[in-house]
């Protein structure tokens, strides 16, 4: 004696639309049939097909349906529902039905383009759909339900992505979090010293971009910070950042370096990730000259204060303006966001994964980042190419695709070294003279400028030999070899294999996403790529959105990509969290769950399952209470109530068992 | 004026079920001045001949308990529903098979094995089994034949109402016998017992906590069962959330968990999987395998939730591979 | 855990030494091997060629054998022999992940009353001196440390490839570290894990023996003064051919060639016969702290 | 019944598998197997629920029930659930309902619970080809039918009783 959710009086006449999405879905199921199918079954009133549903005219034929043939229920059999269910809820809606009396058939990304032979793929196309009539049969008439969102924006991570994001959003008036782990923003593109193809100089055209952001007054920016905790929904986010302790307070200290300058180690101490591990700085240091917020910070683990507890403490001294502060703690912070943009960018591949090319064995193998250091004239050799042994070489080779392309490692395409290696190849050449070799597996320079800077390297007399090169050695057969770093490789274009003797290696290793990627995904609630880069809602119509609403993907984090790819896309993130905060709601599909009083027994099955303690238990009546507005509509209550009492809108017993019935009467 | 007429009759049950038609007591003695008695085994002498005499429908209410496994069970049920305007499956056999339905786990030919060859206190080195039919000297005798399933009263014949239980609580049957003497009857097809589950009613209701979840299921006989606190939370199985109420939880008060004698309330399709997803999703861990340990205790989960109902389960009864 | 120990042909035949000097280390280092019952050869690089399947049958009897003696408890099969090591590695992970190959492996075997369950580990002696034994252990029973000695570590083609079980494809070095632990120096040299021509030698030799020489080349030139190899048939190819080689290349190379078993018990002050050193082509007692 | 839909011939059965999909991983994967046009066995028919956490044992039964040869459950990996635990809840209940249909006689094969995350639409093709290559093995799976008593009654409303208490 199941309760039917068809109001009494109301009969469904239920209209039937197939579509053909030109060739996509016609080529494999026969439409015409599909349609006779659907036209024999119980309560449908008519069935048509049309070239493109989603079109106007198609859209336009199914509301004259509604209309003429009073139609109350309408099944779409075309795409997925992720795709275009809001487009032809908005149909059925403008024709004056209730958008929640419709029901689509996924018949293209579930049928037509998964199954090979067309009489299978028609028998399952109309299988769906017999499963929608049956469903839609017993659908009901629901409200979205909207709810104010907070006009706040954060942004997590800090490099060139990041900020531009931020910097948009705040010129638009929006208050912006700035959230960076690292103690400067800037992210790998302050590491930079040209950028390709134009070789303007990197700081020049970030550090404008990065003061922007400390004078900004909408923007507040934690540096040393990370997300902790994150909760609440598209509009009203509820997030827990964790501010570090830099031991010098940031608002007095104004770099002028006196504190690093009296530090009891004369020497450097700590390798210095800014320079890739190429020096080292003290226990008290500033990241790099232009390190935003410009302060010194100490590192705990170094410092003999922090570490041991005893120290002369020269730097507190020092400190005219008393800056330096051992006590300072851990901060919590707890912010409200309508949005959230994610662009914590990528780490580089760990060279001695690939332990052929010998980093970390042979002194003269460098990764191409580090060499973007050695360039750089602030950086550990004030710009001069000066290798570990102290020489300066005539002779290199740089290593194509190291950890991309490789199935041992990463199958995809780092998509920009092979224009940072002909890069690397020009300011090597340019600070040296030397003789430099690109050996690739395919040269990749598709976008405006690439293919003319790849030919300026060219005429710049720079080697390219195709070739994935098998081992870096210092095996040396002929005397020309002798003190060499020998390149083994097979060059396929003339089919013979060479040994390259060199003084350089550099490895062009591949962007990878990080280490704890999974981490903020989890917390963020997001998705992410079998590489670990999060995921994008759809690879194309949906490129900086997430399946978590409200939450926007910016830079490399969603996969690899340089600056102005980076940069259009932090531009794309911030126009969609602009769309949201401004709007000033977000409407909630009516997919929440309620309980029958009439039935419920009060047994509390479902008090402690509900993961966002929607359910509460109403001791004067005995009957376990929905608070719908914080109901998120998973329906796990639902299905874990003992007599039925709790139903879940657009999920309801009924419509599931008959969607059952419809998946299983093609037989 | 003539009296309606009524008939009681028994098919596979332990017969509980006639029994607590005297636990009416006094309360029987009106019922008895209101209406004859044409059928019923257990207190009186009639013979199928006098039903088959009868009149079709002349049997006001007839009530049957018992499930139905026997040729002899469906003739009468089906004579019974011939002659009976209101047909009431009587206790929770007749309504979901019951514990007669637990046969449904086996197939016929395991369980006459087990009963004529098998148990410890058979003796029987011929393998003799009994005979549908044998002749004797002074004629044929014949054996009602087994089916190989056990099924519900209204598997074979149309019922009108369902009194549930094991065997019915009094109070039930008292308003139904009210309900059908004074003539105003729910839809037929109501089960005849409020539609909220047991907790509703138990006493211990409130000593449920809010958010309970469960390390480990616990048997009786393990424990020393605290005689206020409710049941689950004391980690023993009790069905009481998955099944009618309408016994002032007598089981509970008997300090003994629920077993689902009163069936599944009417949103709920099949009482056992409804049972299975509560209390399975209740087990508190996130590991297949502590999750496989929370479970050790139920080795045997069809008797456990299914104890009264596996004839009207989705499944009916053990999968025969074809 | 039990170790079970299994020769091979070869170190019964040719690579003897590599046997004696074996059996000999694992008593200096206390170690209870039983050496296992009835082993069959494991079919070499050719079977495989010929027969995959009949080959891992072949090879699944060692297995099941080693299985069986053991009462069916987990059991460690020490493989030295680098053919049989790769043999015995290739043929568990195939019929592990092969169900096919499994069933057709566990009926043959099991028509001659044999069962595999897959409870045997197979082991290199250098995974189990190093990662079971450690270093320590070995220093400690290191009675004539061998001051002045410069290893080439050999460790052939077939240990870490295709399958690096216990050490870097590219640049292994446990037999390295224990040559430091015997108080020798191990010399870098890049082509430790290179072919040394197998057995092409036989048949191309000319191919063969250019390889073999290239390697002893390289190891002279960065100062070796012994190779060290964990191969009967790379010792031989890099010991047996070396007055060929001289006479071809033009060169005059004379560098011992000892397995790292005889080197480590040397080490240990073992008698030379005990670690069959007198079986040596270019005798070892040239080389330091080897006399 | 249109006549385009063929009846499967009993000698070459296709396995009738119902799918359950949670929308935020398995539903999203096997859309992206459709993008990326990977071909698969045409035995499946998805469900969508917003959860994992929404099934429960009556469903499943249901679709055997009702005629289903397989019921395939897809939702994502522990952890990432996009309602935080349901794929828990419903881990939790189908352990138990696993253990109840070992006893009803049922192939283990024929239910399955697969933590499918949103970029695993290779995964939706491997698991569904699968599964319906095992399931074909098995054969279909025919419950036996719940019996169902003839008609008695014509009108189909409360029967009249008469006579009342003297």
């Amino acid at each position: 004696m199941i309760m039917s959710n068809t109001a009494a009086g109301d009969q469904p006449r239920i209209g039937v639309f197939v579509c053909y999405c030109g060739r996509n879905i016609a080529s494999k199921v026969d439409v015409e049939k599909v349609r006779q199918f659907a036209e024999k079954l119980p309560n449908v009133v008519v069935s048509r097909t049309y070239k493109f549903m989603c079109s106007d005219p198609g859209q336009e034929m199914i509301q004259q349906d509604i209309k003429e043939l009073k139609l109350n229920r309408i099944v779409v059999a075309s795409c997925s529902p992720l795709l275009h269910e809001p487009t032809f809820r908005r149909t059925c809606a403008a024709a004056g039905l209730n958008p929640f009396y419709f029901q689509m058939a996924n018949i293209r990304e579930q049928v037509s383009w998964v199954t090979a032979d067309t009489v299978a793929a028609t028998r399952k196309a109309s299988a769906l759909v017999a499963a929608a009539v049956s469903r839609v049969a017993c659908h009901t008439s629901l409200e979205k339900k909207r709810v104010p969102v907070h006009a706040d924006v954060m942004v997590v991570g800090a490099g060139i992505s990041g900020i531009h994001a931020a910097l948009l959003l705040a010129n638009a008036g929006k208050k912006v979090y700035l959230v960076e782990r690292e103690p400067s923003i800037g992210g790998h593109m302050a590491q930079l010293d040209k950028t390709f193809p134009t070789l303007d100089c990197s700081a020049c055209i970030l550090t404008p971009k990065m003061s922007e952001v400390k004078n900004h007054p909408n923007i507040t920016c934690w540096t040393l910070s990370e997300v902790e905790e994150v909760s609440g929904f598209a509009g009203n986010f509820k997030i827990k950042v964790r501010r570090n302790p830099r031991y010098i307070k940031q608002e007095l200290c104004v770099a002028c370096g006196q504190c690093v300058d009296v530090c009891v180690f004369k020497e450097g101490k700590v390798l210095d990730d800014f320079n890739v591990g190429l020096s080292k700085h003290k226990p008290i240091y500033m990241p790099f000259p232009q390190a935003t917020p410009a302060c010194v910070l100490i590192d705990p683990t170094a410092c003999l204060k922090l570490s041991r507890g005893k120290c002369a403490q020269r730097c507190v001294e020092a400190c005219d303006r008393k800056a330096i502060d051992f006590e300072q703690q851990v901060i919590h912070e707890e912010v409200e966001v309508g949005a959230v943009i994610i662009a914590t960018g990528y780490q580089m591949f760990d060279a001695r994964k690939t332990p052929e090319y010998g980093y970390g064995k042979y002194l003269n193998v460098y990764t191409m980042m580090e060499v973007e250091r050695l360039v750089n004239a602030a950086g550990p050799t004030q710009g001069e190419v000066i290798m570990r042994d102290g020489k300066t070489p005539k002779t290199v080779g740089i290593i194509h695709c190291v950890g991309s392309r490789d199935k041992r490692h990463h199958p995809y395409c780092s998509s920009v070294c092979c224009m940072a290696a002909l890069k690397t190849a020009h300011l090597v050449r340019e600070h040296t003279g030397a003789l430099v070799f690109n050996f690739y597996i395919d040269m990749r320079t598709p976008l405006k400028g690439y293919e003319e800077f790849y030919d300026r390297v060219l005429q710049e007399g720079v080697q390219f030999v195709r070739g994935r090169v098998a081992e870096v050695t210092d095996w040396a057969v002929t005397p020309a070899e002798d003190g060499k770093l020998v390149i083994r490789v097979e060059d396929t274009l003339i089919g013979v294999a060479r040994r390259i003797p060199v003084d350089m290696v550099i490895l062009a290793t591949a962007m990878e996403a990080h280490h704890d990627a999974a981490e903020l995904q989890r917390r963020f609630n997001i998705s992410c790529s079998k590489e670990g880069w999060f995921l994008e809602r759809h690879p194309k119509l949906a490129p900086v959105s997430t399946f978590s609403d409200g939450i926007f993907l910016a830079g490399v984090c969603q996969g690899p990509k340089d600056i102005p790819g980076s940069v259009a896309q932090a531009g794309a993130a911030a126009a969609e969290a602009l769309m949201l905060v401004d709007k000033g709601f977000v409407e909630i599909e009516p997919n929440s769950a309620w309980i029958d009083d009439e039935v419920c027994s009060g047994c509390k099955t479902c008090v402690p399952l509900c993961p966002f303690h929607a359910i509460t238990y109403n001791a004067q009546d005995h009957v376990s209470v929905i608070n719908e507005a914080l109901c998120k509509g998973c329906g796990t209550c639902v299905a874990s109530c003992p007599s039925g009492a709790a139903q879940q809108k657009l999920f309801t017993d009924e419509q599931i068992h008959q969607e059952i019935k419809g998946v299983l009467n093609y037989v | 004026m003539s009296k309606p007429k009524a008939g009681f009759y028994w098919c596979a049950s332990c017969g509980g079920c006639e029994e607590s038609v005297v636990d009416l007591a006094e309360d029987l003695l009106p019922v008895v001045d209101a209406i004859d008695f044409v059928f019923f085994p257990l207190a009186m002498d009639f013979k199928r001949q006098d039903v088959e005499a009868l009149a079709d429908g002349e049997i006001t209410v007839c009530f049957i308990n018992g499930a139905i496994r026997s040729s002899e069970q469906l003739g009468m049920a089906e004579l019974l529903r011939r002659k009976s305007k209101i047909l009431i499956a009587y206790g929770s056999c007749a309504h979901q098979g019951g514990i007669p339905g637990l046969a449904n786990l086996y197939d016929l030919e395991s369980i006459l094995e087990t009963a004529f060859q098998q148990t410890p206190s058979t003796d029987n080195p011929g393998k003799t089994r009994p005979l549908p039919q044998i002749t004797v000297a002074g004629g044929k005798l014949t054996l009602p034949t087994l089916d190989e399933s056990v099924k519900s009263l209204d598997q074979v014949v149309e019922v009108d109402y369902y009194l549930p239980g094991c065997p019915p609580p009094v109070a039930l049957l008292k308003a139904a016998v009210q309900a059908i003497l004074s003539g105003n009857l729910p839809p037929r097809g109501t089960v005849l017992a409020p539609d909220k589950a047991l907790c509703k009613e138990c006493p211990r209701l409130d000593s449920k906590p809010d958010e309970l979840l469960i390390t480990q299921f616990k048997r009786p006989h393990e424990i020393e069962i605290d005689q206020q606190k409710c049941l689950l939370a004391q980690g023993l199985l009790c069905l009481g959330p998955a099944t009618r109420s309408g016994c002032q939880a007598a089981c509970i008060a008997g300090n003994m968990p629920c077993t689902g004698c009163l069936g599944p309330t009417s949103r709920t399709r099949d009482q056992g999987a409804a049972a299975m997803g509560a209390l399975g999703s209740l087990i508190e861990s996130t590991e297949e395998d502590q999750i496989a340990s929370a479970l050790e205790n139920l080795p045997d989960p069809a008797g456990t939730f299914f104890r009264y109902s596996v004839p009207t389960s989705m499944m009916f009864r053990k999968h025969q591979n074809a | 855990m039990k170790y079970l120990y299994y020769p091979g042909c070869s170190l019964k035949g040719t690579g003897k030494a590599y046997d004696e000097s074996m059996v000999a280390v694992f008593q200096k280092l206390g170690m209870d091997v039983e050496e296992l019952q009835g082993w069959n050869c494991c079919g070499a690089t050719s079977y495989m060629s010929i027969d995959e399947t009949k080959a891992f049958a072949l090879i699944a009897r060692n297995l099941a054998l080693a299985e069986q003696q053991n009462g069916g408890e987990p059991v460690h099969l020490i493989s030295p022999c680098a053919a049989c090591y790769l043999g015995l590695c290739k043929a568990q992970k195939y019929i592990a992940e092969s169900e096919e190959l499994k069933t057709i492996i566990v009926d043959s075997l099991g028509s001659v009353g044999l069962k595999y369950t897959g409870n045997v580990k197979v082991r290199h002696p250098l995974d189990i001196f190093v990662n079971d034994l450690g270093l320590d252990k070995i220093a400690k029973c290191v009675s004539h440390p061998l001051k002045g000695l410069k290893v080439a570590s050999y460790y052939g083609c077939l240990i870490v490839r295709p399958y690096a079980t216990f050490d870097d494809q590219y640049n292994p070095m446990t037999m390295d570290k224990l040559m430091v632990a015997l108080g020798a120096e191990a010399v870098d040299w890049p082509l430790k894990t290179r072919c040394c021509g197998g057995t092409l030698t036989g048949t191309v030799e000319e191919a063969g023996l250019r390889l073999s020489y290239m390697l002893l080349k390289e190891a002279a030139k960065r100062g070796a003064n012994l190779v060290a190899t964990a191969c009967p048939l790379c010792q031989f190819n890099l010991e047996c051919y070396q007055s060929k080689m001289n006479h071809d290349y033009g060169d005059h190379v004379h560098l011992p060639v000892a397995f790292f078993s005889q080197v480590m018990g040397k080490a240990f002050g073992l008698d030379r016969r005990q670690i069959g050193l007198q079986r040596l082509m270019v005798p070892v007692e040239t080389s330091p702290a080897m006399a | 019944m249109s006549k385009a839909i063929h009846l499967p011939l009993a000698d070459n059965f296709e396995p009738r598998i119902v799918a359950f999909f949670c929308n935020w991983c398995t539903y999203t994967a096997s859309d992206l197997a459709g993008i990326s046009r990977m071909t698969y066995a045409p035995n499946t028919r998805v469900i969508r629920v917003m959860c994992s956490g929404r099934i429960e044992p009556q469903l499943l039964l249901a679709a055997l029930r009702e005629g289903a040869d397989g019921v395939l459950i897809g939702g994502c990996h522990p952890g990432d659930c996009h309602y935080q635990a349901g794929n828990y809840k419903c881990l939790r209940r189908f352990k138990l309902l696993k253990k109840y249909l070992d006893q009803m006689g049922i192939e283990p094969q024929r239910v399955r619970l697969e933590w499918i995350a949103a970029s695993e639409g290779d995964k939706v093709q491997k698991v569904t080809n699968e599964m319906t290559e095992q399931i074909r093995k098995l054969g279909p799976l025919k419950l036996t039918a719940i019996p169902k008593p003839p008609s008695h009654h014509q009108a189909d409303q409360a029967p009249v009783c008469q006579g009342a208490v003297s």
